[in-house]
């Protein structure tokens, strides 16, 4: 897809500081997301996409450092920018749906409280008027009675309206990009598809940036334009959904795709040998080769650079280097 | 509301018994210990006879459950027993003495609220840099040193080195007490106008309560501290952050109120620590307190005066704790609703 | 909205911090202290304090009872008795029935006038109450009734050659008063609680003060009577306060802040030392009229044994007592101390000599055993805990002990408790130190309840002695009439005393008060009356500008 | 199965290298062995360690009565004229054994009622046994040892009865909570399905899930015991004379104040010094056991 970059991520390298060391998560990330394109990311848990995603509205927890990189978002980078810039873009241009409602909802204040404060310092409305507006953003969200939502604590919700409740915030106003990092991953199994039905409706009739954290790799599939695959704060693979989803090419990929159970196959998901590496002492050069059944020298060495196997379909692994 | 005066009722209904298997405990141990409070009431040179009148009026001469039994028809006149001590009824003793000593924890309470809210704040604020590891040495002192020596110090430091606070009873020498009205000196002086005496009364606090609420106020401002540097990675807060709330706002909202929870669940047990150490801390003061009455009935053995202590101390526990859990629930909204 | 609380907790800090350091200042301000304009007394006490007359009986309570009553005969100079509300009296040929005639004009602070109905009311109610100094007359008194409006009768069940001196602890109280005050229903049935819950906090007497306030276990505030009948010296006090101090170190600090004038009775002697480097305090040192005893169980193995309790008398170091941890105390004479008219002179004593504590100890029948295993009969020394000097006794004792291979435990006990105690021979501790005082200014007082054998259960006596032959030497005595006669009585039972061994006789306790130099004692002048209470004395205390 | 495997096991649940890994990298938690260490080895080794041991017991020396602090007496002499230092050195033996008795007596006697408390949460000794915890709960632990102490005759041995009297309530309530929420899990399940006694169960799969809250609850403890031993002994209700118990020779101390400052200051700090060792401590094996 063309167009302008609306956000750009570049060579995003975060770490954690603990009493144990620094665990170094985010290698060298880089993410492109275009005016209107809805993006997925797709990866194990604990591969780095919660980092990415809360680097680029900079509310990583207090012991993070990123340590190299810019987010270039709309030709400004959001690591250098000033704190009223930083407020603008949180307040008008970028939203994020939490993984888990239950605890991003703040369990001593009520809906209605929390939306107000939001809804007042975006747009510095009148308390009837921002009310209003947060009516409106419930009814958006499919929420049943919105009146008695706003007066609620988030306990006196269930899971489902809470993520609703979370959606609706994320559609207040004019937004131009909508993290999603992963909104269903929480929620019970039955409830799962009404919520992303509403949010992908909702994306679409917005027509906002959207990007899409998931590890429903059906989902992911389904609803967004391209895909970006991470192992452990890497980005190894992307490319146009459809190409990476029939053509999988990283062998991380491929195991990741061949771990979804196939409805008419007789046999189990297979895993993947192993698990993911240890981020105080990650291993050299491509950190999925201790994994990869494909192995070779050069994997232990350097971090291979990535390659366009096809049209606008890249993956960074040296077995396609020998081409 | 409603929900968390069902809440109340609940405790209250629940710690009913305990208080009753707290009188039969402290009433049947005061009884069945060895010893003889007829011969001390009666004073030193009293002839036998004297001493059997005593027991008899003490009804010591009647098997432990007719005492017990006459105990709480006494009290269902209001009276507590005759003190052996103070030689007149214990009601008279706990209506002349516990005010004083509410007035003095209630000023402890505050120092210790304001104290542990000012640290707990400062430190979890400035988290990991130096006034939080001020705030910690701090907190570790206050909570190692008993409040008994706190006492002394204060009583070394200010009675000596600068004497800027008076280190003994609740007024300074010659001054009249107020007129008794509500039996809180405080207020009474108050109420019948005179500032000045309000005034000292008030400077006679100050050294007591500090040296009482230290404790507990160095282990509030941990906890405190503790709970905003939580909640200060916790996911909602992300979340308001994300949404372009200032960090003013977001820390004097959304992480300080979770953050007080925990600290008022354990202010329950603080209650506790003024109480107890307002035994000593009003013996080195001589404030004229409940405490100090009942360091005398305990060293008198004086069973009526104890018993009654002991009851009176656990039922401002009990209340204490109940305003406790229902600040908490104020707070909490999950747990006054939880409970209904 | 959280912001605005936020404010409103700051400001309410700031607003305390700026209240204290305003409260501060004005404090610092007031600091020097406004001219006296009355003429005031503060006096050190230690509570309980019981100022009903029927109801207390120590130190602190007696000297309440001489500033807020009149007894019946004042003590003079050594105690001898004086004629006060008793202006003369007579007795009858048996000595049973004495007859007392009473002061005219006598005032009582209500303004009634004070007659011979008073005098019966208060030896009725004394006695049927009890407690205080009733002991002293029930083993005696037959009955009290009045003849007319100033002339008393008391008959007696026997022969009782103190009597006059006795009617010091009789305090008249204003029947009226009493009567009005009377709480219904009570445990003395007509009389209900015959007011002794009013007179805790009130007077009903006719004293040179009356009483403006008393709060339990703080104060006694007593203001001057202006229509006194007796004798009042000029400069006498407007007000005397009592003041409950529990802490040396506060007396310290009032003393040296001219905030309390005279100490209580038990100040430590590192704090007198202390305090006597000021020019501006004074300490007047007053005969107690009690004497420190180490009281032994002598039914209590190995005590029953004389050579053990001789060898404990031998071993103990009275120099060391005398002059490190009580100064300026003398050591004892005797059973009784010296000064006490009927006091023994020359009598034979027991000093520290460790040889001939072990020579003793040796000829006891209990030597082998205490040889081989020595906590078997290792001695219990309560000390009473509120007389902290006490523990120096205690643990000097018990160092002594060590020396001649006996073992001691001390252990510290509230003065009431060691009352408990002492009221039972089996619960009675083998050693106890106690201070005790005369009741009336003669040997006979201290004999008689101290080893006479009805005293046994009190806490006057620990050593259970129960010795006929000594019970009827002192009965003898105290039914002599004949003074001289009496004396001499006296001094054979202290004779018979020592031989029997049955105290460790320590000193002669000697009262010191510091006080301001600005109020005159007239123990400062070696005036004294020797009798517990009447040494601080309104009528005599002055208060110099 | 016998006791000694059972215990075996629990000393294996707590994976002991693990938890030393990480108290060992806070430095507070150090800082707080060392000075816990410290009073430990003063107490077992004070007749070794004191300058002057023999002042621990009955001495008196008038002469050299209430000297200031010197090279020969650093903490000086109080009014007997005995060492404070010494007498301090003492005084932790006292304070430690008072916490050693409490503890020994308190915590199996709680954590059984706890457990058998919590596993028969709702059968009537389950009920009992907290309805009872809660009534030596309902006043403040000072309060009612000090009553308990005041009736009896005063003596250490009479604390240390009172204080365990009303200290084994924590320890039940904090074995029944732990219980409580334990009970439900699965693995208690399939121990029950697989017909294990309910002593098993409690004792091999239950308890040891509160090993780390215990052993934290134990540290912090001889911090709390030693204070309120402290405090019944200020108030004079504690261990007697000539015993060097700090809590009394604070109280005996505070008589002299401010002139002879230092005999119940040094013994007040050495108090704080034991309460501050062992709270420190006690974190550091909370933090351990959490972290």
């Amino acid at each position: 897809m063309n167009g302008e970059p609306l956000l750009e991520i570049k060579d995003l390298h975060v770490g954690y500081k603990t009493h144990m060391g620094i665990s170094h998560v985010l290698n060298g990330v880089h993410l492109t997301v275009h005016k209107g394109e809805r993006v997925g990311v797709i990866g194990e848990s604990g591969s780095g996409k919660t980092t990415t995603m809360k680097s680029i509205l900079r509310i990583l927890p207090s012991n993070a450092i990123i340590k190299k990189g810019e987010i270039v978002y709309n030709g400004k980078d959001v690591l250098k920018m000033s704190n009223e810039e930083l407020l603008t873009i949180r307040r008008k241009k970028i939203s994020m749906i939490f993984q888990d409602p239950t605890s991003a909802l703040n369990p001593l204040f009520k809906i209605g409280q929390i939306m107000l404060d939001i809804i007042k310092y975006s747009y510095n409305l009148e308390e009837k008027d921002a009310k209003e507006m947060a009516l409106k953003a419930l009814k958006e969200a499919a929420l049943p009675d919105p009146e008695r939502v706003f007066d609620s604590y988030p306990f006196q919700l269930s899971g489902g309206m809470r993520q609703r409740v979370c959606i609706a915030l994320a559609l207040i106003g004019e937004r131009e990009l909508i993290i999603a990092d992963e909104p269903t991953t929480n929620l019970d199994v039955t409830i799962k598809a009404q919520v992303l039905n509403l949010l992908t409706d909702l994306v679409k009739k917005k027509n906002v940036g959207w990007i899409f954290v998931s590890q429903a790799l059906g989902a992911v599939r389904e609803n967004v334009d391209r895909v970006y695959v991470m192992y452990a704060g890497n980005i190894i693979e992307w490319g146009p959904s459809e190409k990476v989803f029939s053509n999988p090419l990283h062998p991380y990929t491929q195991k990741l795709l061949e771990c979804v159970p196939k409805l008419t196959g007789k046999e189990f998901a297979k895993g993947i040998r192993g698990r993911i590496p240890n981020y105080f002492h990650p291993p050299s050069g491509c950190r999925f080769h201790p994994r990869c059944d494909y192995i070779m020298d050069n994997c232990k060495k350097n971090i291979p650079e990535p390659v366009e196997v096809e049209h606008e379909h890249f993956v960074s692994c040296y077995l396609y280097h020998r081409r | 509301m409603n929900a968390i005066w069902k809440y109340v009722g609940k405790r209250i209904l629940y710690i009913i018994p305990t208080l009753i298997g707290l009188s039969i405990l402290i009433f049947v141990l005061s009884r069945v210990l060895p010893g003889d409070p007829a011969r001390m009431a009666a004073g030193p040179n009293a002839p036998d006879w004297v001493i059997e009148q005593i027991r008899h009026q003490l009804r010591l001469d009647k098997p432990i459950w007719v005492q017990y039994y006459y105990w709480w028809v006494d009290l269902f006149h209001g009276d507590l027993g005759y003190s052996i001590y103070t030689k007149r009824s214990v009601t008279v003793d706990v209506i002349e003495y516990l005010p004083a000593s509410l007035q003095l924890i209630f000023l402890a309470a505050i120092f210790e609220i304001l104290g542990a809210l000012a640290l707990g704040i400062i430190a979890g604020r400035y988290a990991y840099r130096l006034p939080d590891n001020m705030v910690r040495v701090l907190a570790y002192i206050g909570i190692s040193v008993p409040s008994f020596v706190w006492g002394l110090l204060f009583q070394l430091v200010f009675a000596s080195l600068i004497p800027l606070f008076p280190t003994h009873g609740m007024y300074s020498y010659g001054t009249i007490p107020p007129p008794r009205i509500t039996g809180f000196s405080l207020l009474d002086a108050l109420l019948s106008g005179r500032i000045d005496t309000f005034v000292d009364i008030l400077w006679h606090m100050i050294l007591p309560a500090f040296a009482l609420s230290l404790g507990a106020m160095a282990q509030d401002a941990r906890i405190i501290r503790a709970g905003m540097v939580e909640n200060t990675e916790k996911e909602h807060v992300a979340l308001v952050r994300a949404y372009g709330i200032p960090e003013r706002t977001i820390f004097s909202k959304y992480i300080l109120k979770p953050s007080l929870v925990p600290a008022v669940t354990v202010m329950g047990m603080d209650i506790a620590s003024l109480l107890g150490n307002a035994f000593m801390v009003e013996l080195i003061y001589q404030w004229p307190g409940f405490s100090r009455y009942g360091i005398n009935v305990m060293l008198n053995k004086d069973i009526n005066g104890i018993v009654a202590v002991v009851l009176v101390i656990g039922i401002i526990f009990a209340i204490a704790n109940i305003i406790v859990d229902v600040v908490v629930a104020y707070l909490d909204p999950r747990i006054g609703r939880r409970a209904s | 909205m959280m912001n605005k609380k936020m404010v409103a907790i700051i400001s309410v800090i700031v607003v305390i911090v700026i209240v204290i350091g305003v409260i501060a200042a004005v404090q610092s301000s007031q600091k020097p202290q406004q001219p006296q304009k009355k003429k005031l007394i503060r006096i050190g006490f230690s509570w309980p304090t019981y100022i009903d007359p029927a109801v207390g009986s120590d130190y602190s309570s007696s000297t309440a009872f001489t500033n807020l009553y009149d007894p019946l005969i004042f003590p003079g100079d050594k105690g001898m008795p004086k004629p006060w509300v008793v202006e003369k009296w007579e007795v009858s040929s048996d000595g049973l029935t004495w007859t007392l005639h009473i002061k005219k004009g006598i005032k009582f602070h209500s303004g009634n006038d004070l007659n011979a109905d008073d005098v019966v009311f208060t030896f009725n109610r004394l006695l049927t109450v009890g407690k205080g100094y009733a002991y002293l007359f029930t083993p005696y008194i037959e009955s009290v009734s009045a003849v007319d409006d100033y002339t008393v009768k008391v008959v007696l069940k026997k022969t009782y050659g103190p009597f006059i001196s006795t009617l010091m602890r009789v305090y008249v109280v204003d029947k009226d008063v009493v009567m009005q005050h009377i709480k219904k229903p009570g445990a003395y049935g007509d009389y209900g609680d015959y007011a002794t819950e009013w007179l805790l906090t009130h007077d009903a007497g006719s004293g040179p003060y009356m009483v403006k306030e008393v709060v339990l276990e703080d104060h006694v505030y007593m203001v001057k009577f202006k229509d006194y009948w007796g004798p009042m010296v000029k400069n006498a006090a407007d007000e005397i306060q009592m003041l409950a101090l529990a802490q040396p170190a506060t007396e310290k600090t009032l003393l040296t802040e001219k905030q309390l004038e005279i100490s209580s009775q038990w100040l430590p002697e590192e704090t007198i030392n202390a305090l006597k480097k000021e020019s501006y305090l004074k300490v007047a040192t007053i005969p107690g009229g009690d004497e420190f005893y180490i009281m032994m169980n002598t039914k209590k193995p190995p005590l029953d044994d004389v050579h053990v309790r001789k060898a404990i008398a031998y071993a103990v170091d009275y120099q060391t007592i005398v002059d490190q941890i009580f100064p300026g105390n003398p050591i004892a004479t005797g059973p009784v101390p010296s000064y006490l008219p009927g006091a023994a002179k020359d009598l034979p004593r027991y000093y520290y000599d460790l040889t001939k504590a072990k020579e003793e100890l040796q000829k006891s029948k209990y030597w082998p055993d205490i040889k081989d295993n020595p906590d078997k009969y290792a001695l219990d020394f309560h000390w009473i805990a509120e007389v902290p000097a006490e523990e120096k006794v205690a643990i000097l004792f018990a160092q002594n002990m060590e020396e001649i291979g006996l073992e001691v435990n001390v252990v510290k006990v509230p003065w009431l408790s060691v009352v408990k105690e002492m009221s039972n021979m089996t619960t009675s501790p083998h050693l106890v130190s106690v201070f005790v005082s005369a009741h009336y200014p003669e040997a006979g007082s201290l004999l008689e309840s101290r080893y006479h054998s009805k005293s046994a259960d009190t806490w006057e006596q620990n050593e259970w002695l129960l010795n006929e032959t000594l019970d009827h030497m002192i009965e003898d005595a105290l039914s002599t009439v004949n003074t001289t006669e009496r004396f001499k009585k006296y001094a054979e039972i202290e004779k018979a005393i020592m031989e029997l061994c049955p105290s460790i006789f320590l000193f002669d306790h000697m009262i010191k008060l510091v006080h301001q130099d600005y109020v005159k004692l007239p123990a400062d002048e070696g005036i004294y009356t020797g009798i517990m209470g009447y040494d601080l004395d309104g009528r005599t205390m002055e208060v110099l500008s | 199965m016998s006791f000694k495997d059972i215990f075996s096991e629990w000393i294996k649940t707590i994976e002991l290298g693990k938890k030393w890994y990480r108290f060992r990298r806070s430095p507070l938690s150090m800082i707080g062995l060392i000075i816990s260490l410290s009073t430990v080895v003063m107490a077992v080794f004070a007749p070794w360690i004191a300058p002057y041991p023999t002042h621990a017991g009955f001495f008196t020396d008038f002469k050299n009565a209430t000297q200031p602090p010197s090279w020969q007496h650093l903490f000086g002499t109080d009014e007997f004229g005995r060492d404070v230092l010494s007498r301090t050195i003492f005084g932790f033996r006292y304070s430690l054994m008072m916490a050693a008795v409490v503890l020994t007596l308190v915590v199996p006697t709680g954590v059984i009622l706890g457990l058998i408390a919590g596993y028969y949460r709702e059968r009537w000794i389950g009920k009992l046994i907290m309805r009872i915890a809660d009534i030596f709960i309902a006043v403040p632990p000072l309060v009612l040892a000090l009553s308990v102490c005041s009736l009896l005759t005063p003596s250490a041995f009479h604390a240390m009865m009172a204080v365990s009297l009303m200290w084994w309530p924590w320890y039940t309530r904090l074995l029944y909570n732990i219980t409580s929420s334990v009970k439900e899990e699965y693995f208690v399940y399939a121990a029950k399905v697989t017909g294990a006694s309910s002593f098993h169960i409690m004792f091999k799969e239950i308890f040891p899930n509160a090993m780390g809250a215990v052993l934290t609850k134990v540290t912090l403890d001889v911090g709390w015991v030693i204070l309120l031993g402290a405090s019944l002994s200020f108030v004079g209700l504690g261990a007697q004379p000539p015993t060097p118990d700090l809590g009394t020779m604070v109280a005996d101390g505070a008589k002299f104040l401010p002139d002879y400052w230092w005999i119940s200051l040094f013994p007040a700090l050495a108090i704080s010094y034991v309460i501050l060792g062992f709270n420190l401590l006690g974190d550091g094996i909370k933090d351990a056991f959490e972290g």
